[in-house]
């Protein structure tokens, strides 16, 4: 296919012309930068099938996929008919909206359905597909030569990111233990910190905020000044999600758990303390001073749609929410600016809670191996580079796409703020939960009661003191704790 | 004529035996909803069980506990005051608006037909569709509804998201949505009595409320029950509104037994005591019907009895 | 015999409606149902015509036993008493149902039709749908239905019981004849005693879910197995006296308001019994004060009918007496008067059973259950 | 009648203007938004004045939603016609199955038939979660699970109690002498049901099927747990608008507008049946 352009490419490639002259080049001959851009991967996934690794050991098999619909699915789909090509696959997928996704995914492996060979997850769920038996451990994978191509290097993925999808299944068991099991694989993750509206910060003459003090400071003057916005974004629905991003990074920033793991592997509640009560009444503060009015019900889109349409000064929220909403069509694009956070005055950085949107393999597929295949091209540095230069696959998880000049320079100029504040985040940045099977149960309570506590219905102390209760009560139930 | 019928043979054709033929009648739709009790029972296995998706290893009947642990679990009992609370609330605001909208229609005319086509649009909206068409508008943010609250002086209406109103904000939808369900039904009935009583009534010069009390009431009881019987059914077990609207909160607020259920199922992945919950539910919906499809059947015949 | 009925029990809901009835009717002959309503007339109707089964029991039609034999395989025509009419279904094709059922080509059904509609004056509605139908329209539309198919068994369920009162006085006449030329065995059932007078080669009367009576009209009317019989044959109602048959010099006799009524000899072993003296209306007149056994009464009321005139009185101890009289005949309207009774035409009875005890000179054929 | 008094009318007129109001704004206000971008409707205060746009029709229909980061592909049409599919076939086997089981119920009283009729019926109180849950593992067993058979199957779990408790009660309501006579008239027991019991009963049949299609496009969870992404309904498929760019509030508001657009087409359609249908005293002629 495309011979003429392909030569265009591997001169690319090979450093004969620029980027822009190869465009420019390929353009002349009828094609747009988007084709443009799956016909470089073409070159570049070509010159993987010179690696000695046999890909076309699973040609003609056909596989299915569960996918969720978000900007990450697209950057693969666009890319797919490079990884057919290159294997002799087929590929099919079902894209369900995310309201509704994780209980698809749920309905589809309890049921123990034959249906998908791969799907998206999250590292959290893993934490009840592993156990329940649902997939596979991909260590068995990744370590075996005849089934990883030489090229995939897995090292090349960011430790903190690779660890938090590792898991050794024992309740309260350490993320990343050298007895885990790689429940999945990290294919793009999200950091929370600030994003905020520079717009607005200038007309008001804000200063992005340092700590939390100074975020609720900030916030509420942020409300005060701002005609027909409010200060801060944060999630409030009755779910785990309301706790994991913005709440949980600060909350970690102060050293604070959520559950505490004694000697013999038993759980308790650890979020009683006097600093864990502290941080509690200035977040419930803060929302009740500037948060959005309808806060209880925001998710993640509510959030990112307010801010992106300058009804909210900032968010305390996915680094990638902002990276969307800076987007054309929405009225805020091209003012929204990046900042690393870090809630504890006497921290030295952030330690954002990260959420990882993962690939995992279904225990009842009939074809792993070949699923397989297409797991490790999917997760490998030329689609990760290719998704992150030409699609909206942020944050990539591979160290080499984040020293991809290229890809930094794409970003800086569009993004301000947004490499420096991944930069100095990445270190902290992981998943701050304790691993156990109740993380659902806990979190929605957790969020239940924030919810409480904002609405002024009990007094923070007294909420902690129910929800270490229930908690507790709970692990004991489940024989946890 | 009698003589043949005498030695000629029975027609021959397909004749089922009188006395199974209620059984072939009824046995296909009997088989097919007994195909769903499989996993009906399935499910109540489930409910006597320690059963998480996450902690399989630990699954193992352990009887009534789940059941057990409702006594002493708040967060049971709150599911039960709310899940009752709603259908209290929707069922009575519903029953009594649409037995007022089915009055004012009742007249056969061509503006009233439409009308009550036209009122049908919002049962005709997907639940899980208009609860989306309500938080767009009650967003505090652009919503038309939370503007017009302004506009009355009202400054910080939240609907769904604020306790005080969210349980006004679910009922409202539910409002919105079903009533028409029971204006349909109740106008049909109505439109079906028998014109005699009325018009001796009004004859006679009855005052219309003391027609209304003891005639048209008394005569609209079995529409009315079979209205009211769909509607708590579907009330105390609903889902996609509040589900939609909320997902349960804020707080604790509403989760009702069904959101309760699923969430315990699709988040915790705690099946046995989703089970449960749901088992609990059942039996309420169980208890509440039979006593309206008791009185319904009374009701009935003597109906019947009178005709 | 064209219709048997054999020891037929039917209970709904526990209650049970006929005990043990037992009813023949000879080919081609004509039997009034008769009976009070909730006497189960219709229930035996809908046994005979098979949409319902016995509990125990039988019935054959022509010598073939019915049981189990599907109703449109019996061969019975069938009017009801409410029409019963296909709403959904104009006139015509109604009438042409049984026609179609027994797969006759187009034109038979058509002349078939017409001639019936001709024969009932129905032909310039056949186009209509019952509900645009008069009621005397519908009843002759739903009796052509029932002729339709020559059965050789018609079930005539009271037809005259939902039309007005000048098509019922038309039909009366019209349908005896119409009836007779059909040749078909013909139960017929009614409230109205004067319709089972009229059209009856035999009457059956049922009450208590069993026959109590079965005989010609004028055995029904002139010798009532019961008082009950008595009651429901005869406009106005027969006067049920309580009596006690006393024997005197010239016989038995009883005494109605001092005055001495004589008996026929046979009642000799009925004195000092608890009976009832039934009078018929039409058997007590109005007499001077002299003649002899007349009973002193004060006249209440008045009313003249059509063909008669009857009128109200009360003897001296408070007994309410009828009388009818031919209409244009004198007699007092209010106020004293005397009447005397037709000694002949007494009947009495068992106050205990209601039986009638028959006088000797008077032949009863009909069978008492 | 001239006893109506002007207060009266007044008070009636504001009553149905009312009425009218609160049950038809919010169509009415959704299907001007199905007319807007993202824009116009995030203004504050809302406004009824704009200029219209057909886009949100335009990319449901062609399938393509034009995002702020990407161009994304949507299946909303298929998602309509899987609505329109389940629900019609559904319906048409609950009528399939329930009206000759109405009709048993109804007429040929036999032993054990109220117990029968009432386990039909309380099929309808289980809580469909309850069902549903353990029904995936025996979908998966039998290969049920996602096909349109076994959505069908499920649906008949909302479908049929309603046809089943409706449908009995105009069967009931038909003179039994009605079809005594046609038996007698010498046709058979089939032959009554079809040309006596069914036309009788068809408006109460249509009206009930009428409701029963409304339940059954209205259902959310069935498809959801049940089946793959191309069998969904458009209630699931609506949920596609909210993504990673933002909530395309423009095209939820098309897209319930197209999605209530069939089940309106059908009512005015069928109106008659359903205020006349629904009275039970439409056969007593």
């Amino acid at each position: 296919m495309y011979d003429k352009e392909k030569k265009l490419v591997q001169s690319y490639m090979n450093g004969g012309i620029s980027r822009r002259g190869m465009l420019r080049g390929l353009a002349s001959m009828g094609m747009t930068a988007a084709t443009a851009s799956v016909l470089v991967n073409a070159v570049a996934t070509e010159a993987l099938a010179q690696n000695g690794f046999d890909w076309k050991k699973h040609s003609g098999t056909n596989l299915k996929l569960l996918l969720n619909q978000h900007p990450y699915a697209d950057a693969m789909i666009a890319n797919l008919e490079n990884f057919k090509a290159l294997t002799g696959m087929t590929v099919e997928y079902d894209i369900f909206p995310e309201d509704v996704y994780f209980d698809k995914v749920t309905a589809a492996l309890s049921s123990g359905s034959t249906e998908y060979d791969a799907f998206m997850t999250g590292a959290y769920m893993t934490w009840t597909y592993g156990p329940a038996g649902w997939i596979d451990d991909l260590n068995e994978y990744i370590g075996d030569d005849s089934k990883t191509n030489p090229d995939y290097n897995w090292e090349d993925m960011l430790e903190g990111v690779r660890n938090s999808c590792a898991w050794n299944g024992q309740p309260g068991g350490a993320l990343g233990s050298d007895d885990a099991k790689q429940w999945c694989i990290p294919w793009g993750y999200e950091q929370n910190n600030l994003t905020y509206n520079s717009r607005l910060f200038r007309e008001a003459a804000l200063t992005v905020p340092t700590n939390l003090d100074e975020l609720v400071g900030t916030a509420a003057e942020a409300k005060a000044k701002i005609d027909g916005a409010y200060g801060i974004g944060v999630r409030g629905s009755r779910s785990w999600a309301t706790i994991h991003p913005g709440f949980l990074s600060g909350y970690a920033n102060f050293g604070e758990k959520d559950l505490n793991v004694s000697d013999d592997g038993k759980l308790s509640a650890a979020m009683n303390t006097d600093i864990s009560r502290a941080y509690h009444e200035k977040w419930v503060q803060m929302i009740q001073e500037s948060g959005a009015p309808d806060w209880s019900t925001h998710t993640w889109y509510q959030a990112g749609t307010d801010l992106g349409a300058g009804k909210s000064a900032m968010i305390f929220d996915a680094d990638i929410l902002g990276y969307f909403m800076n987007g054309t069509g929405n009225s805020e694009a091209g003012n929204l600016a990046f900042a690393p956070f870090a809630a504890n005055p006497d921290a030295d950085a952030p330690t954002p809670n990260i959420w990882i949107w993962s690939l995992a393999m279904a225990s009842a597929g009939k074809q792993k191996d070949a699923a397989w295949y297409f797991m490790q091209w999917a997760s490998g540095p030329e689609h990760g580079l290719f998704g992150a230069t030409e699609k909206d696959f942020v944050n990539p998880v591979r160290k080499s796409v984040w020293a991809d000049a290229g890809f930094r320079s794409r970003l800086d100029t569009s993004y301000p703020g947004y490499v420096d504040m991944h930069d100095l985040s990445a270190p902290g940045a992981k998943i701050h939960f304790t691993a156990q099977p109740l993380f659902f149960d806990l979190t929605t309570e957790w969020a239940a009661m924030l919810q409480k506590m904002v609405a002024k219905e009990l007094p923070v102390d007294e909420g902690l003191g129910q929800l270490e209760a229930s908690v507790n009560r709970q692990l004991k139930e489940a024989g946890l704790g | 004529m009698s003589t043949q019928t005498l030695d000629a043979p029975p027609a021959r054709k397909f004749k089922i035996s009188k006395r199974f033929l209620p059984y072939v009648l009824s046995l296909p739709a009997l088989l097919v909803c007994i195909g769903i009790l499989i996993p009906f029972f399935t499910a109540v296995a489930y409910s006597l069980q320690r059963y998480r998706l996450s902690q399989p290893w630990a699954r193992k009947y352990n009887w009534g506990e789940n059941y057990l642990n409702f006594m002493t679990d708040p967060a049971f009992w709150n599911t039960l005051k709310v899940s009752l609370t709603y259908a209290f609330l929707t069922v009575g605001v519903e029953l009594l608006l649409g037995l007022g909208i089915a009055l004012l229609l009742q007249k056969r005319s061509r503006f009233n037909n439409f009308v009550s086509i036209m009122l049908l649009m919002p049962l005709m909206t997907a639940p899980a569709l208009a609860s989306l068409m309500w938080k767009l508008m009650t967003n505090p943010g652009f919503g038309v509804l939370s503007y017009w609250a302004t506009l009355i002086g009202i400054e910080d209406m939240k609907w769904a998201s604020d306790p005080s109103t969210a349980m006004l904000t679910v009922v409202i939808v539910d409002v919105w949505v079903y009533t028409p369900f029971i204006m349909i039904l109740l106008l049909a009935g109505l439109r079906s009595l028998p014109r005699q009583p009325f018009e001796a009534a009004e004859l006679d010069g009855v005052p219309r409320l003391f027609v209304f009390w003891k005639i048209t009431l008394p005569m609209l009881t079995p529409f009315l029950l079979t209205a009211v019987l769909f509607r708590v059914i579907e009330s105390i077990q609903q889902f996609d509104i509040i589900y939609a609207m909320t997902q349960g909160g804020p707080g604790d607020k509403l989760t009702v037994f069904q959101v309760e259920a699923y969430l315990n199922f699709f988040q915790s992945t705690n099946v046995g005591r989703s089970a449960a919950l749901l088992m609990i539910l059942w039996a309420i919906t169980y208890i509440l019907s039979t006593i309206f499809i008791k009185n319904w059947l009374r009701l009935r015949e003597r109906a019947r009895g009178d005709a | 015999m064209s219709l048997v009925l054999k020891d037929i029990r039917k209970s709904f809901k526990g209650d049970l409606v006929l005990d043990g009835l037992s009813l023949e009717v000879p080919t081609g002959k004509t039997l009034v149902l008769f009976g009070p309503s909730g006497a189960g007339k219709t229930v035996l109707l809908r046994l005979i015509a098979g949409v319902i089964e016995p509990d125990e029991g039988e019935i054959s039609i022509s010598g073939r036993n019915m049981s189990g034999v599907e109703p449109e395989d019996r061969g019975i025509g069938m009017a009801f008493q409410n029409f019963a009419l296909f709403p959904h279904m104009s006139a015509h094709d109604n009438i042409a149902s049984p026609l179609t059922a027994q797969k006759q080509t187009k034109s038979t059904i058509q002349s078939g039709v017409q001639s019936l509609a001709r024969l009932l004056k129905i032909e310039h509605v056949l186009g209509h749908k019952p509900k645009e139908l008069s009621n005397g329209q519908k009843q002759r539309t739903a009796l052509a239905r029932a002729l339709a198919g020559k059965p050789d068994v018609l079930l005539l369920d009271d037809p005259l019981r939902n039309v007005d009162a000048k098509l019922r006085f038309e039909m009366r006449l019209e349908l005896p004849r119409l009836i007779k030329d059909q040749q078909a065995t013909v139960i017929y059932v009614t409230q109205d005693y004067k319709e089972a007078m009229a059209f009856g080669d035999e009457i059956a009367v049922i009450n208590g879910g069993q026959v109590q009576q079965v005989g010609s009209p004028a055995q029904i009317y002139l010798s009532p197995a019961n008082t009950d019989i008595a009651r429901l044959f005869g406009d106005p109602v027969i006067n049920l006296l309580d009596v006690t048959p006393k024997a005197g010099a010239s016989g038995p006799h009883v005494l109605v308001s001092d005055q001495i009524v004589p008996l026929p000899e046979n009642h000799l072993g009925d004195v000092d019994r608890a009976c009832v003296l039934g009078l018929r209306p039409e058997a007590l007149r109005f007499v001077g004060a002299d003649s002899q056994g007349a009973i002193p009464v004060t006249v209440e009321t008045e009313a003249p009918l059509n063909e008669k005139t009857v009128t109200l009185a009360v003897t001296a101890r408070g007994r309410e007496i009828m009388l009818s009289r031919p209409a244009g005949t004198p007699g007092p309207s209010t106020g004293p008067a005397h009447i005397g009774i037709n000694a002949r035409a007494a009947l009495l009875f068992d106050r205990a059973t209601g039986a009638l005890i028959p006088a000797q000179d008077t032949k009863i054929e009909g069978k008492v259950a | 009648m001239q006893s109506v008094s002007t207060l009266e009318r007044i008070l009636r007129g504001t009553a149905i203007s009312l009425v009218i109001f609160f049950f038809m704004f919010p169509i009415f206000w959704i299907f001007l938004m199905s007319f807007q971008t993202n824009e116009t409707i995030l203004r504050v205060p809302p406004s009824m004045v704009f200029e219209p746009t057909l886009t949100n029709y335009r990319s449901l229909i062609s399938g393509t939603l034009e995002g702020s980061t990407a161009t994304l592909e949507i299946r909303f049409m298929s998602n309509l016609y899987n609505s329109l599919f389940l629900s019609v076939t559904s319906v048409t086997v609950g009528l399939l199955l329930g009206v000759p089981a109405a009709y048993a119920f109804a007429k040929l009283k036999f032993r054990g038939s109220e117990d029968i009729a009432f386990t039909l019926l309380s099929f309808r109180f289980a809580p469909p979660l309850l069902v549903l849950l353990p029904l995936t593992i025996y979908f998966q067993k039998i290969g049920l699970a996602d096909t349109y058979l076994g959505l069908i199957w499920v649906y008949q779990l909302i479908v049929l109690p309603l046809i089943l408790w409706i449908v009995r009660g105009y069967f009931e309501d038909i003179p039994s002498d009605i079809e005594y006579a046609h038996r007698i008239a010498g046709h058979g027991f089939w032959s009554t049901f079809t040309k006596i019991a069914l036309p009788l009963a068809g408006p109460g049949i249509a009206a009930a099927g009428l409701l029963a299609f409304i339940f059954a496009w209205n259902n959310f969870i069935f498809a959801l747990v049940l089946a793959s992404a191309d069998k969904q309904p458009v209630t699931v498929g609506a949920l596609a608008f909210i993504t990673a760019s933002g909530i395309n509030y423009g095209q939820i508001a098309a897209g319930i507008m197209l999605s209530i657009a069939p089940t309106f087409a059908l009512a005015l359609y069928a109106q008659r049946y359903l205020v006349e249908g629904l009275s039970l005293g439409a056969v007593k002629g």
